[in-house]
């Protein structure tokens, strides 16, 4: 039974440097750890510019998936753990970064980070991360003035949607791509359950529905959930969205409809949000840790 | 295999009409002067009728299944209370209903009227919030009666007076609300025809134990309604009469609902509204749903008779009594809906099963099914013991999971398989 | 300090064992916080009321559709189970539809000797409520009288009454030690005593209160304060969410629930006839969303609390699929948000899962708290 | 008289051969997105195991979710009927079986001719058994095969609550931040779901003897897990998994007398 089957969910893992930058120059060397459900993101800042992060797979053990992550990180930099002042965990695994100086939720990082990523008129932050999603309105500064994350019903995360790539087959990076493909939207799956999404995608199939056409109607799906969420707090423009699923153009591109508002767009990845937040808490710590020792 | 005759009610089109002419004199009601309420079905709607004969209502329940057959307007109107931050969990006919108002859309066309009060009984914890929410968003008086008195069958002078006095409280509250004179007269007249329609409703379904049966489920649910809109109304009696007459004559002359019946089942509590043809695939089967607790008890009002029959209440002008007095008229009126069989669960869910046994015994039923609806909470209270009750005397009992007004929450394909297993049960199979 | 009522709390069937030893009456099991207990315990019976247990279980699935709030399965389950297998009478004032299906599915499949559905007003707001709700407890006391074989005299009922209005006074000052910059009491202590009050001969509360309170009026606090935060919605009688909740630097310092603060709040006044003014009692406590029509009389009551306890931030919590509380959420939260308390809102289940809760407290916290983020 | 079942499942299509009280072929394929196609595969391979014709077959009946539109045949029986018949043949003193499937649970009280009295299915948000082990045992970063029996080892009841099979992963999630170990969520995830379907069974009642069927059945943490739920042992017949088609087979017979 163990047959070898191709593992369509799993994204692509990276990291990446600045080197067009010297971090020995840098007066305040700060870092983000955020250890989602699903996937686990290092950011490190120079003065509060960014300058390496990566992002891969969270494993079974949260400790050692934010170690990895870090050290992936300050691959090939010169750094190392010890050369950074200040670092903040994030995300579901945020109390279990050993080596990280404080916390803090991943709702306040990922509107703090955003707010660099998108500058400051961004007032809406959509969070779809692994397992829940998050609405989150905040001020110019990115602090957080309200937040809803989904309760009942985990349809609307990326977890879902990497179930669904893996039942289809196709890679999860191509599905917004191909789910954009079709001459005619189709209706939505009506069951948005990650389980009987299953079973009524695999009858759809049957049915002679094409794969593209069944990925059309699961990310309608998902976008109309979330939509939802987005309505009971009351999207206020400038609008944005982070986590894995933002660059899922096929859900994204139907929530834009949907809302009939577009997302800002950002240089930077958009997984990165909460552990870049993380970051910039990190430098405004340490900046008043130094200024109370003075 | 013996096929019957089969064809459609004469009084088809008549029905229809009159629910037409329903909701556009809601909506135009202005235009003449009258006044407009809005409040539950369950309503004591002969009350506001003593205001004057240009009252009209809209009642919430049937106008939020009405919505639930537009499955386009329906999603709409879910996803405008969701906005607003209500639960998903709700019941749907006030998710329906609270939608149309915030998107301003009548399910009839136009803009949805703005009701000049609200009015109705208080059955179920959402009924209580469902037009507290509707008069303070349209900023209008709200009069609910608080009708939870226990089971007919313990009612006394002290929790008949409970409600009675709320009654006489509405009056004053109507007459201060409205600006108008009450006329005691036109109460009188309210309450005589609603004990007609009422008991009429349940007399038609008395009809349906011959068999093969004259009606099935799906036709019903297109007549009980007009019980649901306006029980008071002399129209609604008038057509009820009509409509026993039409069936009389089907029984007398084997004119049927399923022209192969092979096997008799009844259901209960609402259908899921968009998805009806639930019954017409039972219908492939030869299997007719002559009805159910709900829409025999909803609107019928009915009694055990001395032989231990179930049959249509006995009214007040068949004993030879008239209703002349404001509070004669009250009680009776009180009395009458206490007794409503649909009523009787929500203190205990053996009294239902009691009931639904007997029609499986009256009717002659080989089984029942029920909807475990995930949109009334108060329909489904106690659905599960009467589920254990009716297993427990041998009767076959299968259940599916949906809900009345939002389509999201039913599966058709797993519901038809369900039936399917239920059918092979009781070894019935698609007629050749 | 509060050992005592934490080991009530947790030992409640050991507790109303060994009162059943010790007495000559029965315990009554309570379904809803409406229970008019003194009746009860005049007739000799200790008035219990059946809580959670907080336990997953299987066994409410035959009985009770799965729409249904999680607590009136939780409620269930117990019965089933026979948890409560010294429990020879059971109650239910009336309430709320869900709670309802608990008490019928009981009656029907756990053995008692007696049961009594009281049929409670809903329509609390109305004048005729009282004479009818009075009328009705006669019916009660009639009744009880029949299965207890003794009689229930206006003298024990006034005794009661006033033993009662005595454990009310008591838990208030508790409470108002609560409005302190830094309460000497934590809300998980409050809800642990307010929660055993539900289950304890109220002789033994009210001597166990009146024993801690001089000790805990000169309480030095062992932890900060941090937000204060007021809770309030359904049922809820979860101390293990209450610590989460003060483990993340904050303290509750208030509530409004059927568990909490609504149980005691008001007082019997005594006008001379004990039977309606026991009666007036129950019209008049601050109401369960259930019969808060056609007025929101719950919502200033909520407001005043949140002003007099100055609380920073409200969590509104309610039982999945609660119905009468998901028809107060909505404008609770606009009229909370309106007068400046910041809310956060949460969906109970019988058991709460720490993790997810965790992340929307902190961040509640976070948007409550100080901005020293910034 | 030689018939035939197939069970065209969610998952695998499954092929049955029956020659009096004789299982000649057993196959099974990979349902995949053209489930006719792999019937015909399996239905070959079965044949061929056997060394049958077609036209040996005196009867062929269907079951399963794909059931209408079975290639080689136009009867068929429903999953519920072609388990209580399959489990009966099997032990005739089971009077309630369960059968877990990847998405879909399904309890049968029956009489001893198999005859179906009562079933119950479960209803939404009722977390796929099969397909939420899987995702816990890939969250867990353990194959599949040993999670089950990995729950053997633990002593600990941990109860978890998460009604949807994506929560109940998050509380998972949390599980492993706290260190538990891996053995401990095994037995907290098979309870989950043992307590789920036994919140269905409890409908039908649990009457003695109960028998499992499905493919679930051969992984022992969630059969020890219903066992300790139950409180009663739980009889698992050789080939859980050809259950339906067996009692597809053995409608054919019947129906061809």
């Amino acid at each position: 039974m163990a047959e070898e089957k191709k593992e369509f969910w799993r994204w692509k893992e990276y990291n990446w440097h600045d080197e067009t930058k010297d971090w020995k120059s840098a007066e305040t060397i700060t870092a983000g750890v955020d250890v989602g459900s699903v996937s686990s993101q290092a950011v490190i800042m120079l003065d509060g510019e960014l300058y390496a992060y990566s992002n891969m797979r969270t494993g079974s053990d949260s400790p050692d998936s934010s170690r990895k992550a870090m050290d992936w990180a300050l691959e090939g930099t010169g750094l190392t753990l010890e050369g950074i002042h200040f670092i903040v965990g994030t995300g579901y695994g945020r109390v279990n970064v050993p080596f990280a100086n404080r916390a803090i939720t991943e709702i306040a990082c990922h509107a703090r980070g955003g707010n660099m990523m998108y500058g400051n008129t961004v007032r809406t932050i959509l969070d779809m991360g692994g397992q829940d999603c998050k609405a989150i309105l905040c001020d110019e500064r990115g602090k957080v003035s309200n937040f809803l994350m989904n309760d009942k019903c985990a349809a609307g995360t990326g977890r879902g949607m990497e179930v669904f790539a893996d039942l289809l087959a196709v890679p999860i990076e191509d599905v917004g791509e191909l789910s954009l493909d079709v001459e005619e939207e189709p209706p939505p799956v009506s069951s948005t359950c990650v389980v009987f999404a299953k079973s009524e995608a695999t009858s759809l199939l049957r049915d002679g529905w094409s794969k593209k056409r069944v990925l059309a109607a699961y990310c309608l799906a998902m976008a109309s959930r979330v939509v939802g969420l987005l309505e009971r707090i009351g999207v206020q423009k400038d609008f944005a969205i982070t986590g894995g699923i933002a660059k899922n153009t096929g859900v994204v591109t139907r929530l834009e409809r949907e809302l009939g508002l577009k997302a800002l767009q950002s240089k930077y990845d958009t997984q990165i949000a909460g552990a870049l937040g993380a970051a910039l808490f990190a430098k405004a710590l340490v900046e008043k840790k130094r200024k109370q020792a003075v | 295999m013996a096929e019957y005759r089969t064809e459609p009610l004469k009084c088809w089109n008549k029905a229809k009409e009159l629910r037409l002419k329903y909701y556009k004199d809601y909506q135009d009601a202005h235009k003449k002067g009258g006044i407009r309420w809005t409040g539950g079905a369950w309503a004591f709607d002969a009350i506001p009728a003593g205001l004057g004969r240009d009252v009209y209502n809209i009642t919430g329940e049937p106008y939020g299944a009405s919505i639930a057959f537009d499955r386009k307007l329906s999603l709409e109107c879910m996803e405008a209370a969701e906005a607003k931050g209500w639960a998903r969990d709700l019941c749907s006919y006030m998710r329906n209903y609270w939608g149309s108002m915030y998107l301003n859309k009548y399910a009839f066309g136009g803009d949805y009227p703005k009701p000049d009060f609200c009015y109705q009984d208080h059955i179920c914890c959402s009924h209580g919030k469902w037009y507290q929410h509707v008069a303070e968003y349209k900023k209008i008086p709200y009069f609910c009666i608080d009708v939870s008195v226990g089971p007919y069958k313990d009612l006394d002078e002290n929790r008949l007076m409970f409600v009675v006095n709320q009654m006489h409280e509405c009056i004053e509250w109507l007459e201060k609300t409205t600006g108008r004179k009450y006329n005691d007269e036109l109460l009188c007249e309210a309450v005589e025809t609603e004990c007609r329609s009422t008991s009429t409703w349940a007399e038609i379904c008395t009809l349906n134990m011959s068999k093969p049966a004259p009606l099935d489920e799906k036709t019903m649910y297109s007549l009980y309604v007009h019980g649901t809109l306006a029980k008071h109304s002399k129209e609604m009696a008038d057509f009820y009469e009509e409509l026993r007459d039409e069936v009389k004559d089907r029984v007398d002359n084997n004119i049927v609902a399923v022209p192969h019946e092979q096997c008799r089942l009844m259901s209960d509590t609402q259908p899921p509204w968009g998805f009806l043809k639930v019954f017409r695939y039972l219908e492939k089967f030869g299997a007719v749903s002559i009805g159910s607790l709900y829409t025999f008890g909803l609107i019928g009002i009915w009694e055990w008779k001395e032989d231990g029959t179930w049959g249509p209440r006995t009214t007040p002008m068949q004993k030879g009594e008239r209703i002349t007095s404001r509070d004669q008229a009250l009680r009776i009126l009180a009395d009458w809906n206490l007794s409503k069989p649909e009523w009787q669960h929500f203190y205990d869910p053996n009294l239902k099963t009691e009931m639904m046994l007997q029609i499986v015994k009256q009717w002659q039923l080989d089984g029942v099914i029920l909807h475990l609806n995930r949109g009334c909470e108060g329909l489904s209270c106690g659905i599960m013991e009467n589920r254990l009750g009716i297993a427990k005397t041998g009767v076959p009992v299968m259940t599916f999971e949906g809900n009345m007004g939002d389509e999201r929450e039913f599966d058709e394909k797993r519901t038809m398989a369900r039936i399917d297993s239920f059918m092979e049960t009781l070894g019935i199979t698609i007629p050749a | 300090m509060f050992s005592k009522f934490y080991e009530w709390y947790e030992k409640r069937h050991d507790y109303a064992r060994d009162w059943l030893s010790k007495n000559d009456g029965e315990v009554v099991g309570c379904f809803c916080s409406y229970a008019p207990e003194e009746l009860i315990y005049a007739a000799g019976c200790l008035p219990m009321r059946v809580l959670g247990s907080h336990e997953p279980q299987d066994v409410t699935e035959p009985h009770i559709f799965g729409m249904f709030c999680p607590f009136c399965r939780d409620v269930l389950a117990q019965g089933l189970k026979g948890r409560y297998d010294y429990m020879k009478g059971i109650m239910i004032a009336q309430s709320c539809i869900h709670l309802r299906q608990s008490f019928t599915s009981w009656r029907n499949h756990v053995p008692v000797d007696y049961s009594f559905y009281l049929y409670m007003p809903n329509k609390v707001q109305t004048e005729h409520a009282r004479s009818y709700y009075a009328g009705e407890l006669v019916k009660f006391r009639d009744s009880l009288q029949k299965w207890r074989g003794r009689e229930i005299t206006d003298d024990a009922l006034r005794e009661t009454a006033e033993l009662y209005n005595e454990n009310r006074r008591l838990m208030h000052e508790v409470y108002d030690l609560r409005k302190q910059p830094n309460p000497p009491i934590s809300g998980r202590e409050a809800m642990v005593m307010v929660a055993s009050s539900f289950f304890v001969d109220k002789k033994d509360h009210n001597a166990e209160l009146k024993r801690i309170l001089p000790e805990l009026k000169s309480r030095t606090p062992d932890r900060e304060c941090g937000a204060r935060l007021m809770i309030v919605g359904s049922e809820n009688d979860d101390t293990e969410f209450i610590k989460m909740v003060e483990s993340v630097g904050a303290t509750v310092v208030v509530d409004d629930h059927c568990t909490g603060s609504r149980y005691f709040w008001n007082s019997t006044q005594f006008n001379g006839d004990i039977m309606q003014d026991i009666a007036n009692r129950y019209i008049d406590r601050p109401p369960c969303p259930t019969k808060d029509w056609e007025r929101r009389d719950r919502f200033p009551h909520v407001l005043k609390l949140a002003q007099e306890f100055n609380v920073d931030g409200v969590i509104t919590i309610q039982q999945k699929f609660c119905d009468p509380h998901e028809g107060d959420m909505v404008p609770l939260k606009e009229y909370l948000n309106s007068n400046d308390f910041p809310t956060l809102f949460l969906e109970f289940d019988v058991t709460v899962p720490l993790g997810p809760m965790r992340i929307r407290v902190e961040a509640f916290l976070e948007i409550v708290g100080e901005e020293e983020l910034f | 008289m030689t018939t035939a079942g197939i069970d065209l499942g969610a998952k695998f299509v499954k092929v049955l051969f029956l020659k009096d009280d004789e299982v000649l072929a057993r196959t099974q394929e990979r349902a995949g997105f053209e489930p006719i196609e792999a019937a015909r595969r399996a239905f070959a391979a079965a044949l061929s195991e056997c060394g049958l014709t077609e036209n040996d077959l005196d009867a062929i009946c269907a079951t399963g979710a794909g059931r209408q539109v079975s290639p080689f045949t136009k009867d068929s029986v429903t999953e519920v009927g072609a388990a209580a018949k399959g489990t009966i043949y099997l032990h005739p003193s089971v009077r309630t079986v369960i059968d877990v499937g990847g998405e879909e649970g399904r309890a049968v009280k029956c009489g001893e001719t198999g005859k179906v009295e009562d079933f119950a299915i479960n209803e939404q948000c009722a977390a796929g058994a099969g397909s939420f082990t899987e995702s816990i045992a890939r969250a867990l970063e353990v194959p599949l095969e040993e999670f089950g029996k990995l729950s053997l080892k633990s002593e600990k009841s941990i109860p978890m609550n998460a009604q949807c099979a994506v929560f109940a992963e998050s509380e998972v999630v949390s599980l492993v931040h706290a260190k538990t170990p891996k053995e401990d969520i095994s037995r907290a995830v098979h309870d989950a779901i043992a307590s789920r379907i036994i919140s269905m069974v409890r409908r039908v009642g649990i009457n003695n003897e109960v028998a499992l069927v499905g493919g679930v059945a051969h992984n022992p943490g969630f059969v020890d897990a219903l066992e300790r739920g139950m409180e009663t042992k739980v009889i698992v017949p050789e080939h859980p998994e050809y259950v339906g088609a067996l009692g597809a087979a053995l409608t054919a017979r019947e129906r061809s007398r």
